[in-house]
């Protein structure tokens, strides 16, 4: 039976009915429940944002487990315990920390099972909260998720949804492998239907929130919606897109992509990372190197600038992808 | 208490216009007008302005996310800030870098930061560049009894101990890191002991007690600047609002701030005491008092005055462009 | 005066000239002298290779800084000294360890010029080796550079040859921007005509070391060499390779590679690094948006695979992109 | 010395086949056969044997660099290690790691690691895990004295303590990091102190003999299996060989290792010991000594027959292919 809840009660959700499920299932963060050590409430907070409240009372301190500020501690805590018999879900409260921990992730969770020859597993999950539009500047709002797909033996999924947010965190619980599970912070209090019992999204699939013979949009995160938007948009005017919502970066669903840029001809990447090295050009390449034949026009991406996410809101609304910039693109590669 | 009156009149001036920039803000977010996240200093104001009388423009410090007191208090413009912490053009970031941002390093103020235990590393450099230079300047490094955690914490006292730096790391310790207790997250719960284990001698002090903190804070950069090394200096103290604004606390003891807000605080504390040692007298404060409340009304003004940047904004001052 | 010296002499007279000529430069890193506390000698190693030999006896300890095993300690202490006064050149031993240390180069380094309104500069070079051929097994042989690549802020150099790794090492230390050094550790022994006094060459200007009409190869450090084999070897079949090295990717000369290929018509891009979110992707998706009207055949991407690297070195040998493959796929072009 | 016959017996082999490993790795990397880096362990052995003798398989270890002690002692097939430090086929990780990467995890081996401080968070996970299915099990991380210095060893120390973890934290303190001598590079000059400002109580032991390691990890396994908390191991011991193969050592003292083996060498100390006492006699001894020379003789052999991995082998074992 599916309901209206918002991405967050919906993350929320699948952490809850994984750990019923399974007792090995721990999450673990700072102020993850909250209140430790401090006279007043526990379960204080549940994450900065609220994502995991509720938890602690119901699953108890041995399995929400409230941490020191030390991420390459207890990170690398997640990634050791998910070697030795747990499945934790570590929460890194911004992308943006990533920086103090990653070699835990790139170093230790991502090779260990190549290195051991096969022989180790390491079903870690790092939560994390990626994204411009907060005015949360620099240092809180980057979107990074191309470093990791960068990196061999680390499976990256963004969801854009609510239903999707529960489907693919269940996936990744239970999923052997690290995963690094990237929450846009712009998307929490997005609404939509969300089935009540647990189901699993596989990794690898690209869902097509709209279907259209024009032009390919493959995109991710927050910017499915402006997509969609553009989309909608560009519809008034006969242009049909078609928008590819990547799900998961890696592994990365070439198939869809390339198919429909075998139907539609041409190409637009919205990603709302750095333009260099990112998804943008990793889809870029892909297509110019397996669907070249099909390109009619050149590909187009849209991403944000190359510089750091700026403070002022009148700076960040430019700096973030909007409808325009994709419709302007899209009209570009109709043109061609 | 060895402070000539032009100094305790500074001290004084300083700590105000943190509490009034801090009240200010406080009020003003309820409003919807200030964007992001922002961390108020109110209540520790003896903290940083005990440990920045000992310095001047030579002197580096890192600072944190909790960063405005520290800011004024090593000579920002008042102006400069507030406009920053609108986004405006007028901002000593030119609206770049915001609340967490705000850095003048022709002040020695290298920056707060958005990274939890982000500037110890950097205060080693300033530290060094400062010891290379022969400027005979010290640097200084603020971190949160959350940011003590952290590994580079650890690394940078390491090295500034093993390095000999004129580096000073300062713990305020305001009994939190968000929501957690700092005696539950800081294992063996004694942070003198653990900068110890790290070659630092230190000292632990009444963070609200402007005296105490100058004094440790004075004996410190003398050692510093005599080429003696680094030391460590805990100041205890409470922070009045929440973690940033927005924060409803409820992980706090009843009444807490409000107990400490009339018992300890560090305003009425100093007042009472240079008025009771009769070094100042209640005019003096209270006419401070005054043209500070009128400085952070008009900064408001100036910043919401200054204008928005613009598309051209966008694309400067990053090394490459694409 | 040019004489033959090698990449690592190179190196190491790049760093002497510019201590000599500059007092605030100063070098630190782990063992850069060596020795230090210890009852033998000092200078006992001059980094892990003997990259940095020779500079301590030369400018003494307050130049040339040995650090304890900290690297957020003291790279962020290089950044910090950058920024108050000094020009320091740190030494991250293998570019593997940036995983300890990466937040003081992305969130800080990197952003301080742009976060501060531009009053700040952050002249700090990160000297570090990198790649695969050593069976230095999966911590000690990644490339990484797409990673420091994606992020805005900073600058990201490859030499491929003695003469560059001088001019480029020069340009790195003058430069007011913090610039990634990367050093192939393939290529420290490689010898090569180098003047003796100081030049330093712009970042952003690609190199071309072949010309040719047939295909453009876009590559970069070790692998310009597998390039020009390969080219080599094309070319007594007749097919004419242009083999342009990037040099710095960050920033990229994307004018000579748009060039080449509106010469070329065919596109192969040779990297090291893992495919995903790479070089390769990042040349080909340029390449694909602003060249695309004169490709004449997709483009083809040839890299490492997108696994860690491995140790044996059976395995290690076919994980490294040899000139074969570069064959094959200048061949594979040729023929679309 | 309340160790029964049998594990007099089990404590020399095992000391014994490290020794003889590294000797004989000395030897072959010499002529070439063994690829990429080795870091020998020969000198130390008394301290990853003392801590060993008292964990069974479901206590997990996290290794170093310097690793083929740690995993002799904890039940790693030498045949296995063998061929992983000849990129074979029949070696632990099938070729895939190599010599800084053999693991077995069902021998409670979590890795020897290539980054220096990359074991101490594992451990906590590992005590953590141990903790939570109740198996009773203990973790335990060795670190370098140059590793003891990073930050993820801060932090892996302070979270043992505050989550409170059956956790040990063994510093094997051979005075190098690589050419740097560990007391300059410790800040304040005393391990133990440290470990006790992050809350672990602690000893320094001699580590070159086993029985005083090994008394010293009863403790600390003790108490950790009892649930009362993380503790700290300081053994102070040499490493005979360079810090790779190939260094040449001119940073080192002249015949400072010469007069380590000659006076206090863990396995010389053991013997006279075991000897003097009268708990084993001398061809208990030989007799081993003969058949650790004969494992490692085949080990090479086997190791030298194992076929080499094969292209498909390249691919395979990666969470995502491309
Ligand atoms: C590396 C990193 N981890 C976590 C955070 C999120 N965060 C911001 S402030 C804070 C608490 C800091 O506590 P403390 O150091 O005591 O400083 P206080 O807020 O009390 O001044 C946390 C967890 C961060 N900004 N950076
Ligand atoms: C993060 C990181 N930094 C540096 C190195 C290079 N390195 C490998 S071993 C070593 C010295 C380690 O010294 P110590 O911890 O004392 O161990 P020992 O070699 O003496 O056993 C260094 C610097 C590394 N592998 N990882
Ligand atoms: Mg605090
Ligand atoms: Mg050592």
């Amino acid at each position: 039976m599916a309901r209206k809840i918002s991405y967050q009660q919906a993350i929320n959700e699948a952490l809850d009915q994984e750990m019923e499920r399974d007792e090995t299932v721990v999450i673990m963060g700072e102020d993850v429940a909250g209140g430790l050590g401090s006279p007043g409430e526990r379960d204080a907070w549940g994450g900065v944002l609220g994502v995991t409240k509720g938890l602690q009372p119901k699953y108890g301190d041995d399995r929400v487990l409230d941490t020191p500020i030390t991420e390459s501690g207890f990170i690398g805590a997640a990634v050791g315990a998910a070697t030795a018999g747990l499945r934790p879900v570590a929460e890194l409260m911004f992308i943006d920390f990533m920086g103090v921990c990653f070699d835990q992730i790139f170093n230790q969770a991502a090779k260990f099972r190549y290195m051991f020859g096969g022989k180790a597993e390491t079903p870690v999950v790092i939560r994390t909260m990626y994204g411009a539009g907060l005015r949360a500047a620099a240092q809180h709002s980057q979107c990074l998720y191309p470093v990791f797909t960068h990196i061999p033996g680390l499976k990256v999924v963004t969801p854009s949804n609510p239903y999707d947010a529960k489907g693919l965190l269940i996936q990744s619980i239970r999923d052997n492998d690290p995963v690094i599970f990237c929450e846009h912070k712009f998307l929490y209090t997005l609404e939509g239907d969300v089935p009540e019992e647990p189901y699993a999204i596989p990794f690898g699939e690209a869902n097509i929130t709209r279907e259209g013979d024009d032009v390919t949009i493959v995109t991710l995160g927050r910017m499915v919606h402006i997509a969609n938007e553009a989309a909608d948009n560009l519809a008034k005017d006969g242009v049909n897109c078609e928008v590819v919502d990547l799900r998961t970066t890696s592994p990365m669903d070439t198939e869809t992509i390339i198919e429909s840029v075998e139907n539609t001809g041409r190409l637009v990447v919205l990603d709302e990372a750095n333009p260099r090295c990112s998804i943008a050009t990793d889809v870029s390449a892909l297509v110019a190197q397996e669907a070249f034949g099909s390109l009619k026009a050149p590909i187009k991406m849209v991403t944000a600038p190359h510089t750091p996410v700026p403070f002022s809101d009148a700076l960040e609304d430019m700096y973030i992808p909007d409808a325009n910039q994709v419709s302007d693109a899209v009209r570009l590669v109709m043109e061609a | 208490m060895q402070l000539a009156r032009e100094e305790l009149l500074r001290a004084y001036r300083t700590m105000k216009t943190i509490r009034e920039f801090e009240e200010r803000l406080h009020v003003d977010f309820a409003t919807g007008e200030i964007p992001g996240f922002v961390h108020l200093y109110a209540g520790e104001e003896a903290s940083g302005v005990g440990v920045m009388m000992n310095l001047d423009d030579r002197d580096y410090i890192a600072s944190t996310h909790r960063g405005h007191g520290h800011c004024i208090a090593k000579g920002c413009d008042v102006d400069g800030m507030m406009a920053e912490i609108y986004g405006r053009t007028d901002g000593l970031c030119a609206g770049k870098g915001g609340s967490m941002h705000i850095a003048d390093l022709d002040k020695g103020m290298m920056g707060a930061n958005g990274i939890v235990g982000g500037g110890p590393p950097l205060i080693c450099g300033a530290a060094l560049a400062n010891k290379n230079l022969g400027t005979g300047g010290v640097a200084v490094c603020f971190v949160g009894d959350g940011a003590f955690n952290q590994g580079t914490n650890a690394e940078g006292m390491n090295l500034a101990a093993v390095w000999k730096l004129p580096a000073i790391f300062v713990l305020e310790n305001n009994g939190y890191a968000e929501t957690t207790s700092s005696s539950w997250a800081i294992g063996g719960g004694n942070p003198v002991d653990r900068a110890k284990g790290f070659g630092l001698p230190g000292v632990s002090v009444d963070g609200f007690d402007f005296f105490a903190v100058h004094e440790a804070a004075k004996e410190a950069v003398e050692r510093a600047r005599a080429g003696d090394g680094p030391s460590f200096i805990e100041t205890r103290l409470s922070r009045y609002y929440g973690h940033f604004e927005g924060d409803s606390q409820t992980y706090r003891g009843k009444d807490e701030v409000k107990e400490i807000r009339e018992s300890v605080d560090a305003l009425s504390q100093f007042r009472e005491k240079v008025i009771g040692a009769a070094l100042l007298e209640s005019d003096d404060l209270d006419s401070i008092d005054g043209e500070v409340a009128e400085l952070i009304d008009n900064s408001v003004s100036k910043a919401k005055a200054s204008p928005l940047p613009t598309s051209e904004d966008l694309l400067t001052d990053v090394y490459v462009s694409y």
